[in-house]
């Protein structure tokens, strides 16, 4: 197969192809999944070429499409199932922290859950309300869950193709407005482990920490600071849970100081846990506390209202500044 | 005692098949055969009659009639408007109506200005009928509000996106108005795909044990987003009602006088402590979902067409050129006063400014929020340091 | 089209009353009397004729009547057994079934070996017919597990607490046994009060939808903890099927006969694609919610007492003496079995010990996972400060 | 009235009870709340006195309660809503994050939203899966709700006083294993604010910050190590949503060590926000990092092992004694 490039939609599309042809037991399910192709196309394609049985247009209910991926699961089914926009996962709560998570913990490991949930998610991309939403602590909160979001192309099939293969629920989240940014696939790579972060640039001076979405604006910021003299290293931590500290540690030991991003609001956001870990782990080692740059304590605000609400360069840079005035 | 539904039932399979089920699909009841809608113009504008529902339009004048027809025609006008508008970039999104008039506009004028209508994102006929300016509407899809109007001046809540939810909010509202000893009622609007979420079989049993004066009214136009009817239902839509112990109809959605009857007389047993009933209308989503929508990928155009004979406003015309309620000065008049009005939704709507930054702060909270204020105050500190810099 | 519901009408208030509603409760529809019940049994023992059902019990002899009667009365025995351990301290919680034996037994003696069950926390009864060890069912109420058996042993999901839930699983399990191509059927139990979550009704429509096999068996035993089923509904509740597109049934609860005939008929007709079914079995819960219940807050015994006489074990009993099927010796034998069983359970569960206190993270994940390895380390190293300082 | 003794689930039945006399716009709704008087009885005798237009039992569906709540509240009614426990929260949880907190930001402040979400939380009383949960972060994390947990009587009956006069969505954690403890409560007081936090016992070395059900352990903690002539000073935070991060800075600035305790699972709980904000407040004051105490990233556990899974007096002690030793 090669190296190809493809923008993430498209990667996460050949992998869900992949595990189709792999596994007669994946199945992918949701909202206009199947001739449509999905509202972002990232099934496009599938349905013809798999048939309505394995790709399957479901009612409109996520609590429903969720629940009956778990009894699928229970069958020996490998749904992979989608949610068509960030703030549409909440109907299906109930069956996900309830249901999915607890399910093997229930019956002492004796059944498995297999099924993963993709979720377009984060703003940027001038929605209306609901479909810019960054939920994503809200899932690495609840025990039983794996929670992932790829930042590239390679990540993204990759990971997809772990999820799957993986044993436990996990809630994949897309960063949906890096859906056309292309990057390499290389599909005869052999992957790392899918819950380990990657240094995604090296430097000496401080270490911001990002996934999905903002780890472009990550190393953005970091090229910006370079041009300032001053040398970011860039953590994509592509897991929220479990989140992979000992790379952040190692990461946070040699620069002294630590920014963490991400769109979701700060308050409770995943920051908030690496914070106070990495606060705990090199608690001598810090030259600064931890800084978080995010959303605000706000309802996600009209499309027009986003690009202040959302982190970008400046705000990154202003809270790389800050902390390296400490 | 056993209720057999009404769908046409596969035979049993005979034992010699060795017991084993095809796959599901192919066992699947048949659709059945459309019911009878409640219809009171044909397709073609002829009056018919209907013994039921024809004392609920008695009284209507040539008046009432050319009122429904400028509704429609001014609805379909500025939909047309906020699509291309849309095109031009001065909204985000447009989730168009088109085909859904004679829904909208009757069951929006059966309601009295005392009732209460929670909506959809795409009632925005129903918004005209309750006075919402139809500028107002389009905050939202610009993205510069995520609901731009008050509620309460209208009795007209604001759009709700997440499908269904609405649904309990007026069963809520309902009860409340029964609590009151008001004599209103409450109409919930909602589509064929939103049939399936939780929220709205709970909506049907509150309202149902609670006996609230709240009228469901299910646009059935036959799709969500790519997903045909058969995808939520293998029965009609209108016979869920019953189950939860209020009556269903379905309606010709295309035909405005029909619901308008048909809304009356569900709204009128509302208001008389009959409780809830279900109203299914009929009817037909001529264009695509939304603007971002490409209908060309999952349905054949012929259906498209088919409907288009079935036009709500060619249908009104055609009964009241034929009964002499309205003469060309009418329809004359009638396209001028739609162009004045998409004249100034696009003027209105180019001149709407971007909210001020500070908005993503204000109304998070009605009493306030110590967290917000920090944050506030840490933004606004933030951005008068751009003012500083003379603007980095 | 108007479907009616099948419940009394108020009669339209007249216009003289100023059109104001009254209390939404006092203008409620009446209950409806009561629909016919499938029933094979009276309460006196009889047997009685049923067109549509006898055939799926014709084929049952002495044998099997007496099985049923056995089934039926160790699993009271057991339960009652459970509800003395919880008065003892052997047991946090007890959900008993009591008054329950038939329309379990009855259903679960439908099933075929490779059919699956979803049950709530209170089938007991199906359980036993599933062949799942009754101690088995003790560890959660007794708080050393969440669910103590391996649900593909006896294809007996675990019991799940949080209300309708399990519906949408057995419609997802019931779509898979459909793409297998299997002939199996799936039964999915519910309570009246579970009738009314979202879930329930999400899983009606997905069954319709995809036609899957699985027959729902809602237990109305009149109460939701202190709510009695008008709380939920003003219809009786094997209605809700119809509006889905699927058939539902009302049997007597309380006829093990008759709930045998209706289950087996609904199996049948899953198995051979006919897609899904409701059953709606009429009993009644003679004991407290649970051992924490107080029924004497919010019922009146004067009812128990009146179902007292509906009795589904004593019903039995007066058939099969009728009919000469058991002599003493049976009845005698069956009660030195109960007793046995009694003990049995009793030294099981005493003899039940706590779980490793390492269990608290085992299958957190199936994979593993970071955090719960670093936490399960500390947590062993902390355990193991005590030991050093001999037990703090 | 002058001052009562009362045990905490009292101490609510006469707030709720106060409330219902004051304004004839509140209602209380939930499953079993009028006959019953609800599980653990805090509704009792409320239907039999203010009847069942005021009290209502509601069908069996969490989201119907919220979502009719939330309509009711429109209507300019005052819902308190009954969730019979933690662990069925879920099925409202869209309308809950979804609606009602967004609600009024959405009507640019036409409409308000008070609703209070009463919900008995937290272990400790040996019931069975999802009787025993502690959700608060998963609330405290979104954006428009507020959300408070009283630990004693008397805050129990005037928070809840002031949760059903605020015009905003209140989630109300109660103590479910401290409702049948008595405390004072003085009906013609004047009460703090709502999101204020409290310092319960005052101390010099070490502060401890928890609430709801863990401030009892707290203080037997401080007691037991005063005992060991360590002066622990012990805040009740009171709130969550907003959290009283003054009140907490302050504390540490004099005592220079911070442990927070609470029964939610310790990854992304309330604590890491905590020791986040506070390490940031106070970084050149902390001697040790911030160290937490909660519950472990499972399951919640069954009954015979909750006693280990909470934390208890020991695992508190443990905790202060790392901090103390940095
Ligand atoms: C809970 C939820 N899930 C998914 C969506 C995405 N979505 C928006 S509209 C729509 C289809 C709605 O169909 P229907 O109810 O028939 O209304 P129509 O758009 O045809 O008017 C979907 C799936 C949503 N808004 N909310
Ligand atoms: C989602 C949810 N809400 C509330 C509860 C608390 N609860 C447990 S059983 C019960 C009543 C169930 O009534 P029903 O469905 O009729 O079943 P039954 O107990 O009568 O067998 C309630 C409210 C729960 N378990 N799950
Ligand atoms: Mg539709
Ligand atoms: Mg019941």
């Amino acid at each position: 197969m090669g190296v190809q490039k493809l923008p993430i939609a498209k990667a996460i599309n050949e992998s869900l192809r992949t595990a189709l042809e792999n596994d007669p037991k994946v199945l992918i399910m949701g909202e206009d999944v199947g001739k449509l192709g999905g509202v972002f196309r990232v099934t496009d394609g599938l349905q013809k070429d798999f048939g309505e049985d394995r790709v399957i247009d479901t009612p409109l209910a996520e609590s429903g499409i969720v629940g009956t991926a778990i009894g699928l699961a229970l069958r020996g089914y490998r749904p992979v199932v989608e949610i068509q926009f960030d703030g549409f996962v909440f109907p299906a709560y109930d069956q996900i922290v309830t249901q999915l998570a607890k399910m093997h913990a229930r019956a002492l490991g004796k059944v498995k859950m297999p099924v993963v949930i993709r979720i377009p998610y984060g703003g940027g991309i001038g929605a209306v309300e609901h479909h810019s939403e960054s939920p994503e602590a809200l899932f690495a909160h609840v025990a039983g869950l794996k929670v992932v979001s790829p930042s590239n192309s390679s990540d993204a099939y990759w990971m997809m193709q772990q999820a799957i293969q993986s044993n436990d629920p996990v809630i994949f989240f897309e960063p949906k407005r890096r859906y056309w940014d292309k990057g390499e696939v290389d599909k005869d790579a052999i992957p790392g482990p899918l819950h380990k972060a990657g240094v995604v640039r090296e430097g000496t001076d401080l270490t911001l920490a990002a996934y999905g979405p903002m780890v472009k604006v990550c190393l953005e910021a970091a090229a910006a600071a370079a041009e300032e003299g001053k040398s970011l290293e860039v953590v994509d931590l592509r897991s929220m849970s479990p989140i992979d500290f000992d790379t952040v540690q190692s990461s946070v030991e040699k620069t002294r100081r630590l920014v963490v991003v991400h769109e979701a609001p700060v308050f409770l956001g995943t920051g908030a846990e690496i914070a106070a870990r990495i606060t705990e782990r090199c608690f001598y080692h810090l030259e600064a506390p931890v800084l978080r740059v995010g959303g605000y304590h706000a309802p996600y605000p009209p499309a027009r209202l986003e690009e202040e609400y959302l982190p970008g360069l400046d705000r990154v840079l202003d809270t790389v500044d800050r902390s390296l005035a400490y | 005692m056993t209720v057999e539904s009404t769908a046409a039932r596969t035979p049993r399979r005979s034992s010699t098949s060795g017991g084993k089920r095809a796959s599901a699909k192919k066992a699947a009841p048949k659709k059945s055969t459309e019911p009878e809608l409640v219809q009171l113009l044909t397709p073609e504008g002829k009056r018919v009659k209907n013994a039921q529902y024809d004392e609920y339009v008695a009284g209507i004048t040539a008046d009432d009639l050319r009122g429904l027809y400028r509704d429609m025609v001014l609805t379909r006008r500025f939909d047309a408007e906020a699509t291309s508008l849309q095109r031009q970039g001065e909204l985000g999104l447009w989730a168009s109506l088109l085909g859904q008039e004679a829904a909208q506009i009757g069951s929006g004028r059966a309601t009295r200005d005392d009732d209460y209508v929670f909506p959809t994102y795409r009632e925005h006929g129903v918004a005209w009928c309750r006075g919402v300016d139809p500028t107002n509407l389009l905050g939202m899809f610009r993205g510069v509000n995520n609901g731009g109007w008050d509620p309460n001046t209208n009795n007209f809540h604001l759009y709700t996106i997440v499908i269904g939810s609405q649904t309990l909010h007026a069963t809520g509202y309902a009860m409340g108005v029964a609590k009151d000893g008001a004599d209103s009622a409450v109409i919930a609007y909602f589509g064929d795909g939103a049939s399936s979420q939780g929220d709205v079989a709970e909506a049907f049993t509150f309202s149902a044990v609670y006996n609230a004066p709240v009228v469901f009214f299910c646009q059935n136009n036959q799709w969500a987003i790519s997903e045909p009817t058969e995808k939520q239902t293998r029965v009609p839509l209108y016979q869920r009602a019953q189950g939860y112990g209020f009556p269903g109809v379905r309606v010709d959605g295309n035909d405005v006088l029909a619901v308008l009857a048909v809304t009356k007389w569900a709204l009128e047993r509302a208001r008389t402590g009959e409780g809830p009933a279900l109203i299914e209308a009929f009817t037909y989503r001529m264009g695509a979902h939304t603007t971002s929508d490409d209908p060309s990928k999952y349905r054949n155009d012929d259906e498209r067409v088919a409907w288009e004979a079935k036009d709500p406003i060619l249908r009104l015309k055609a009964y009241l050129e034929s009964e002499g309620h309205a003469d060309e000065g009418f329809f004359a008049e009638l396209e001028a006063e739609s162009e004045a009005l998409g004249k100034r939704v696009r003027e209105v709507v180019r001149a709407m400014p971007d909210p001020d930054l500070m908005a993503i702060f204000e109304n998070a909270y009605a009493d306030g929020h110590a967290l917000v204020d920090e944050e506030r105050a840490q933004f606004a500190a933030y951005q008068a340091s751009f003012a500083d810099e003379g603007g980095k």
